[in-house]
């Protein structure tokens, strides 16, 4: 293994330990949020869609980087909007525990 | 169509048939309705209250109950009253036409129309017609009360510097309305609860309160289909006698409804078994009227055995004479309004609740258990 | 990578935690919200920066595109369609993640290195599966395909197999990067494979698989940032990844089953013997202890309508301290007490009066009658014939003529039961299979506290 | 040392001042115990308990105050039984030495030792000699439980198919030990209660119970260093009596419990007061025996009034006779355990407590309080 | 490093984080310790195999030595000193790492990169400030410096401008890696500044500061990771430093006071009037919710001592619902009812019977007294003077006499009230100051409550 | 800053981040132990010391590292040994809760 991809598995790691831990904060009341929220989060394969969407390499690979830029924007786009649509039903309390 | 109601004439008997609210919300149906001058009196509602409700208040009963078209009472009516009614009228009551067959003819010879408020259906829409079911309510209330005051103990635990105070252990027997709500009352002032039913599903409604449930080994399943309860075998009831012995020998208070319905009380505390409670022990028999659940009772005596104080009333809603008219009053009302038509009572057996509680009508008894049981 | 890049890429990173740490509570969930929008734009603006991106021309049209897809989705789509939606969505992720796999693996075949030919691999089969799989969740919850779990003999085993196969082509492909046909037979299969797994799975089960194709995505995600060696793909992959995973784990918890039966689908049968004969022919809505407190906690007025249930369930107190809860946060809560509620006259007010809840919050059913329509929730429970509809609805029902609780006019109701068995009166209840009405099976007491420790 | 336990003689009196319980242990302390026979019949207690206790059971009443160097009784000695002691001997019971001049002349010219338990001083350590506060504890059950009895209605809120039973609103006047435990039962049974005292610091006290408070405006703060209430202005009291008007007119329930020591009791409610209450409510005054606190009140008579109710008995621990007197005998029994010494009364005037209730000793009026009082 | 070196880092890093997760719940707590064992184990085989280590004489004497210590101090020194202990500690680690990094200057001071330098800079900075900090935390909870909050004019800015002076000579290093002069004198002012930070904190806060000082060894250790390229000298430093600055600001937060005031000894302050008003005279034992939840839940009987607190509090339920969860847990809970509790005769029945109270968990004075001494916990709620030991040994007592609930018996009291006003009874109560005894301040409800949810 | 230095810097991150969340979950009851632990980890600077102690380089270095390594090896071996007796307090039970 390279040592590049070495420090890849530490921060792949790392990362999952963090979204591990995330979750045992989150009520369950956030969980169908949280699916959504997460689904847009995942929309970050975008980073690798622009890549190939803009670099023409090959129209066959230009045509792929096309459908994936398309896909992973909807999921942005749309994951974003969505979580925030269902997160707006829980409106601020004055109460004490809010 | 005019509405009767006359002053109770059973003795010790301070309810009414009718309150006031009862009778407004009855004369904005088309109704009209008069009462006898006092009707109310004992159970707190003065002639004005009626008044106010729009009803008109007569001081002969004779001519109240000449002119009515419908008399409502509680207790089962008295031949005199009878008697001063217009044939074609209706008498509601409590009447419980199987133990009263001479009343029964004379109604039907009179051509009245009898609602027997006793024999209402129990399913779960007549229920807020059902006044059994709202007597036995604070019968269940009174019960407790009535023991609490009879005991020369306290019911609710206490640590105190003049030492612990052990809270009373109530049992009792026959967990139907007025069983049930004597749990709940009993658990309220702080007793520890025991209780016993023949029927079997009663005892996850005793669990409900937070009662335990008697367990007599082979638990009974004596439910017929109406819900009400059946006889179980002399066997059965000797063996279940002795579980219910030794719980009572622990208890001060035992509190015994059990009922069926048409058949002698269930004889669940014999002589003995109340003899070996502790002194000062008190015992509350609902069933009095029906003979007593236990051996010593006497209907509307206090019997005092061996220390142990026995009581058989026979009337306890009547103490509570306030709510329990007001109860009662409720019930009839659902009643009426249920039977009322263009503002007289339309007597439809094709309906279920009619079906059960009219007994005689147009000189007939209509209702096939009765007329059998009348022999006629 | 430049040096703006790298630092937008570690700053998209960070962001993207703090946002997903967010979520931790309803009070700065939006905040986390935005927090990872930022991130978002921060990682795309370092990606637009790359070298290799010679025209901006594609990029902006399907971008455009995907992102008025997305916004019409998001406004279109009812609350009640969010997991149809979900499931879709992700299917998208997945193809996105294994056509860009795709792409790179066209350009470089011939040249990749073993280590990034792994994790190209692990890109498009993760990417396939969570593509198709997606599909097919979508498919059954818009009701394309039958929602009933679809089984066959020797399914998992067949599964299995499948899955070992793709596992030792992706061992091949790590050895011969250059084996095409290696490439393109996984591709395939585990898009097949996607389609199994699901197929077997019943309607009630979905939400778990679906989170489970989340993380799936998320692994997808971070495989593509091993291959192109960038930190935030790696990173946001496995936010997704484990918290996806996580998740779907905690939720067949909360459905009582192990996380064993969803990964083989052998679930589908335990569903078929438990939810399929409780609900008998009514076609029910079974919600999870968290949905109900999603529900109550959303609204801004609930209605607790107690029955005989409460009773024997001895709930009194679990009840009453949910209610304090919500009223903590502002709640009004209010309990509608029917009169023939429990089996004796009055004992719901002596189990609540236990539970020391002030009589100002009982009310009477002609009371509170006309208030349900603007409650948000009608909360029942363990009463069955006391919100009975057919009551009022129904002539030949034998309750025809009671008075009843209006629970099926609050927005949304919540039934707490253990069982689809009717109550006293021993008849069907149609509120239960309302669009509007879910259960949550089980003992009252306990669901209560559940829901109460869900709110905490 | 022998202690002798007779019978009470006040009419209607059930309780008995020792019980078996405490005697036996009293026995094992070395001292002997003679009771009357019959003496605690009442109380549930048999001649035969006694026995097997370990006490005499002596029939002669003359025999058995004659033989005895303690005499343990409740109620206020009358003339006879003090007359049938031997000089020197110790008398034990409520004594109220303030109201009963002439019979402690009686005992100090006796040369009887008197030990008057009402004059306990309420000090954290002689709680538990406190047959006040036990007597007291009594007595605010019972006062709920007679109210409860009277009242036409019920205490707890239902609401059944027969309408909806609100909860009796339930006014304590006067919160010391007996309204504090008239408080939490009245709420056991479900009852809604306000409650009322001149001290301010009751109030948290009846918060402590889950009650409200009446506000009457600027609160008194009539509280002495012994922590009894002192007298307030007419002007103040009158004020407060409005706040509580308004608050019994929409009562069910009055309980008074309002007391100032050695004076008659404040009045609290006026005849107007009580008339304004909805008909068929009920007023338990706990002070009849000092005036009472309210103007229709008639010691131990059930007064009815505009269809109000006002009972005021005077002895209500005596109706819960067996805890009431375990209770009694529990704190009499902490007493003489705690004089004795080597198995004889230890009259040691370096205690705080026998300085506190022994009024005559060895010819003399030692309590300089009551010896102002009677003037000599 | 070796291939074999760096795996064993990797396992290590994961290991230290699945073990410190462990920590999480109670049950799998020792699990995670052992398996953070494990990684340490790993972390230094892997370090043993490094190529610059020519000989392991030192290493061993050292290394068994310090063994020996670790071994003799865990074994001998009481629970009750943990902080101490932790202190001490703390101050080894800090010196450990500001030497390590001295040895590191020592040698490549002619030759080290700037950005090394910065995390050798780092390294000596948090490790001399740790070391001297943690000193002087354990002196004052030893009691060999005065634990008394010191304060004297313009503390907080001078503290404030020495820790910009070592900032700035942080840079300077930096910028000119080679200037020994800055090195050196940033120790030494990192060192004065360790003992000046935390003279001014009283003795009930340093338990706060103790995790803040944790905080800052963890700190130190990652620096000693970025100066010689060590991930799992990274990770374990990032994992200590983060979780300890939380705790710390948790810990705070907890007893009322913003973090603010602890990272500027401010709060001595607070401590001064309110703490040390509350105690009087008397010398007591605060405690937190947490240290409450703990003693709690370590037992297995806890007697409750009920009083009037508890009825002011209107707690009865919050106990009942903290009985509960003990009960849950395995623990046996009995309530100790004194006759006099109260301002009532039978005050405590009547509201731990609305509360549900079981009849047979209450237990009069007698007949429970003999079972303190076998009791883990004794919970004083609202009570006072019938739990006084006045009333057995000080015959100058007005209550001398007066059976009293043997609380003080117990192996620990913990007792919940709101000051320290005295009860009913007007009089001081020992039982406050008794060695065995903590105090939580504050509404008997609120803190029933919180522990509740501490446990939960 | 170095590529490696930035790697470096990602851990750091993420680790701290994980800790954090870690802490989340922790319930208060076993701050204690918590503190007694990250105590222990803490001398992971063993790891450090060690490389000096063992190099020999220069004899200040050496003596450096070797009081080094003393000192961690005492936090090390002390701190786990000393959670460990405060975890055994909390004896396993059969509640449920448990
Ligand atoms: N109030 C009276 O005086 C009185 C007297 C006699 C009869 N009734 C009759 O009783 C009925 C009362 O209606 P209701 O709605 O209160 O009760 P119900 O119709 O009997 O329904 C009770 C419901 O509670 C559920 N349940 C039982 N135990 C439970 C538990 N532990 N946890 C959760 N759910 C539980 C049952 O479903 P699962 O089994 O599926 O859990 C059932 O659906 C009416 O029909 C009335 O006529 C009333
Ligand atoms: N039972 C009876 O019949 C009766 C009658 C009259 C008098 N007494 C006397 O009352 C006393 C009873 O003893 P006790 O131990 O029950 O009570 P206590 O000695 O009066 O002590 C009560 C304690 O509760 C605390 N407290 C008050 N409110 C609180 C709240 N909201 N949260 C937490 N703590 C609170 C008080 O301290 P903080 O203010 O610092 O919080 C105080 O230390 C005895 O002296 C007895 O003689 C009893
Ligand atoms: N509409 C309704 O749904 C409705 C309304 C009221 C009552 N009910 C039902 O009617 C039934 C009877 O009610 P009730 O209170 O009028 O009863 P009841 O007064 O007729 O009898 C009292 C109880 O005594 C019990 N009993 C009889 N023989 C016994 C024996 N040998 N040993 C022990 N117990 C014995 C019965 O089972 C019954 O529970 C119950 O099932 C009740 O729930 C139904
Ligand atoms: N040893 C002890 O600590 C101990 C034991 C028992 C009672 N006490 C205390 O003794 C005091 C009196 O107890 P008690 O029950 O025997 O009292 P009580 O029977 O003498 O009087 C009853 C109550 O009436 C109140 N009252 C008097 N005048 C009033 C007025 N005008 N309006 C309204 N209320 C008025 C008094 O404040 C008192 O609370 C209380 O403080 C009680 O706590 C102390």
């Amino acid at each position: 293994m390279s040592h590049e991809m070495f420090l890849g598995l530490y921060v792949f790691v790392l990362a999952a330990f963090v979204g591990y831990g995330v979750i045992g904060g989150v009520p369950p009341l956030l969980h169908t949020p949280l699916m959504a929220f997460t689904n847009a989060i995942s929309g970050i394969s975008l980073v690798g869609s622009l890549v190939a969407a803009g670099a023409e390499h090959t129209t066959f690979s230009t045509a792929l980087g096309f459908i994936a830029v398309l896909c992973s924007s909807i999921n942005v786009v749309g994951g974003f909007l969505i979580t925030d649509r269902m997160l707006k039903m829980f409106r601020k309390r004055g109460g004490k525990n809010a | 169509m005019k509405i009767a109601v006359p002053k109770e004439v059973r003795e010790g008997e301070r309810r009414v048939a009718l309150v006031p609210e009862s009778i407004a919300r009855l004369i904005k149906k088309g109704v009209e309705v008069v009462v006898e001058s006092g009707g109310g009196a004992q159970a707190g509602f003065a002639d004005d209250a009626y008044r106010a409700a729009g009803a008109g208040i007569i001081d002969s009963r004779a001519a109240l109950l000449g002119q009515a078209d419908t008399v409502v009472q509680i207790n089962v009516p008295v031949a005199d009253t009878v008697a001063a009614m217009r044939p074609g009228a209706t008498s509601t009551s409590l009447l419980f036409p199987l133990a009263h067959h001479d009343l029964v003819r004379e109604l039907r010879d009179k051509q009245l129309t009898s609602i027997s408020l006793d024999r209402i259906p129990r399913t779960t829409l007549a229920q807020s017609m059902d006044v059994l079911s709202s007597q036995a309510t604070v019968a269940g209330y009174r019960a407790v009360l009535t023991a609490a005051q009879h005991l020369p103990k306290l019911f609710p635990l206490l640590m105190t510097a003049a030492g612990r105070i052990d809270p009373a252990k109530v049992v009792i027997l026959g967990a139907g309305v007025a069983g049930l709500v004597a749990i709940g009352i009993a658990r309220r002032l702080g007793a520890v609860v025991e209780a016993y039913d023949v029927r079997a599903v009663v005892k996850e409604q005793v669990e409900s309160l937070g009662a335990k449930f008697i367990d007599v080994g082979t638990q009974a399943d004596a439910q017929t289909a109406g819900g009400y309860a059946k006889e179980v075998s002399e066997d059965f009831q000797r063996r279940a006698n002795e579980v219910i012995a030794g719980h009572l020998a622990e208890a001060d208070v035992c509190i015994t409804t059990a009922l069926i319905p048409g058949r002698p009380a269930p004889r669940l505390v014999t002589a003995e078994m109340a003899r070996r409670m502790k002194p000062g022990s008190v015992i509350v028999d609902l069933a009095a009227e029906q003979g007593g659940n236990c051996e010593l009772t006497r209907a509307d005596q206090e019997v005092v055995d061996n220390g142990i104080t026995v009581l058989g009333p026979t009337n306890l809603p009547s103490d509570a004479a306030k709510d329990a008219s007001r109860m009662f009053s409720r019930n009839v009302e659902k009643l009426l309004l249920y039977i009322l038509k263009d503002g007289r009572l339309d007597i439809d057996f094709a309906k279920e609740i009619v079906r059960g509680c009219v007994v005689t009508h147009e000189g007939k008894i209509v209702d096939t258990q009765v007329a059998e049981s009348v022999g006629a | 990578m430049s040096m703006t890049a790298e630092l937008l890429y570690f700053l998209a990173s960070v962001l993207f935690i703090i946002g997903l740490r967010g979520l931790g509570s309803a009070e700065t969930a939006r905040r986390g919200l935005l927090i990872s929008e930022v991130g978002m734009a921060a990682a795309v603006a370092g990606t637009l920066l790359h070298p290799d991106i010679v025209t901006y021309k594609w990029i902006l049209i399907s971008a455009g595109v995907g992102s008025a897809i997305g916004i019409a989705m998001a406004a279109l789509i009812p609350m009640t369609k969010m997991p149809e939606r979900i499931a879709l969505s992700h299917s998208f992720g997945g193809l996105a993640a294994a056509l860009v796999g795709v792409s790179e693996y066209s350009l470089h075949h011939q040249t990749v290195a073993h280590s990034t030919m792994g994790a190209l691999g692990f890109e498009v089969l993760f990417g396939g599966l969570t593509f198709t799989g997606s599909l097919m969740a979508f498919g059954k919850l818009q009701g394309f395909i039958p929602g009933r779990n679809i089984t066959y003999p020797f399914q998992n085993q067949s599964n299995i197999a499948m899955f070992a196969g793709t596992a030792l082509l992706l061992v091949l492909l790590t050895i011969w990067p250059s084996v095409q046909f290696f490439f393109y037979l996984m591709f395939f299969v585990a898009m097949v494979l996607g389609v199994l797994i699901v197929i077997p799975i019943g309607g009630a089960d979905m939400p778990v698989v679906i989170s489970l194709l989340n993380s799936y995505a998320g692994l997808a995600a971070s495989a593509t940032g091993f291959a192109i060696d960038n930190n935030v793909l790696i990173i946001a992959g496995a936010l997704d990844g484990a918290s996806g995973f996580i998740l779907s784990v905690v939720m067949s918890r909360a459905m009582n089953r192990s996380f064993g039966n969803v990964l083989f689908g052998a679930f589908g049968k335990a569903d078929a013997s438990a939810v399929a004969a409780l609900a008998g022919s009514q076609e029910i809505h079974e919600a999870t202890i968290g949905d109900a407190a999603m529900l109550l906690s959303s609204g801004q007025k609930v209605i607790v309508c107690p029955g005989y249930g409460m009773a024997v369930a001895q709930a009194q107190h679990a009840m009453q301290a949910l209610a304090e809860r919500l009223e903590a946060e502002g709640i009004e809560v209010k309990y509608a007490i029917h009169p023939v509620a429990g089996r004796m006259p009055g004992h719901m007010n002596v189990l609540l009066a236990e539970a020391n809840v002030p009589y100002d919050q009982l009310k009477e059913a002609d009371e509170i009658n006309d208030e349900f329509a603007e409650a948000d929730v009608a909360l029942v429970v363990g009463a069955n014939d006391v919100v009975n509809p057919a009551a009022k609805t129904n002539p030949s029902s034998p309750i025809y003529g009671m008075p009843v609780l209006n629970a099926d006019l609050a927005k949304t109701c919540i039934v707490l039961k253990r069982t689809m068995n009717p109550g006293f009166a021993g008849i069907e209840n149609e509120l239960f299979a309302m669009p509007n009405t879910v259960l949550v099976f089980g003992d009252a007491k306990d669901t209560l506290e559940k829901i109460s420790q869900a709110l905490a």
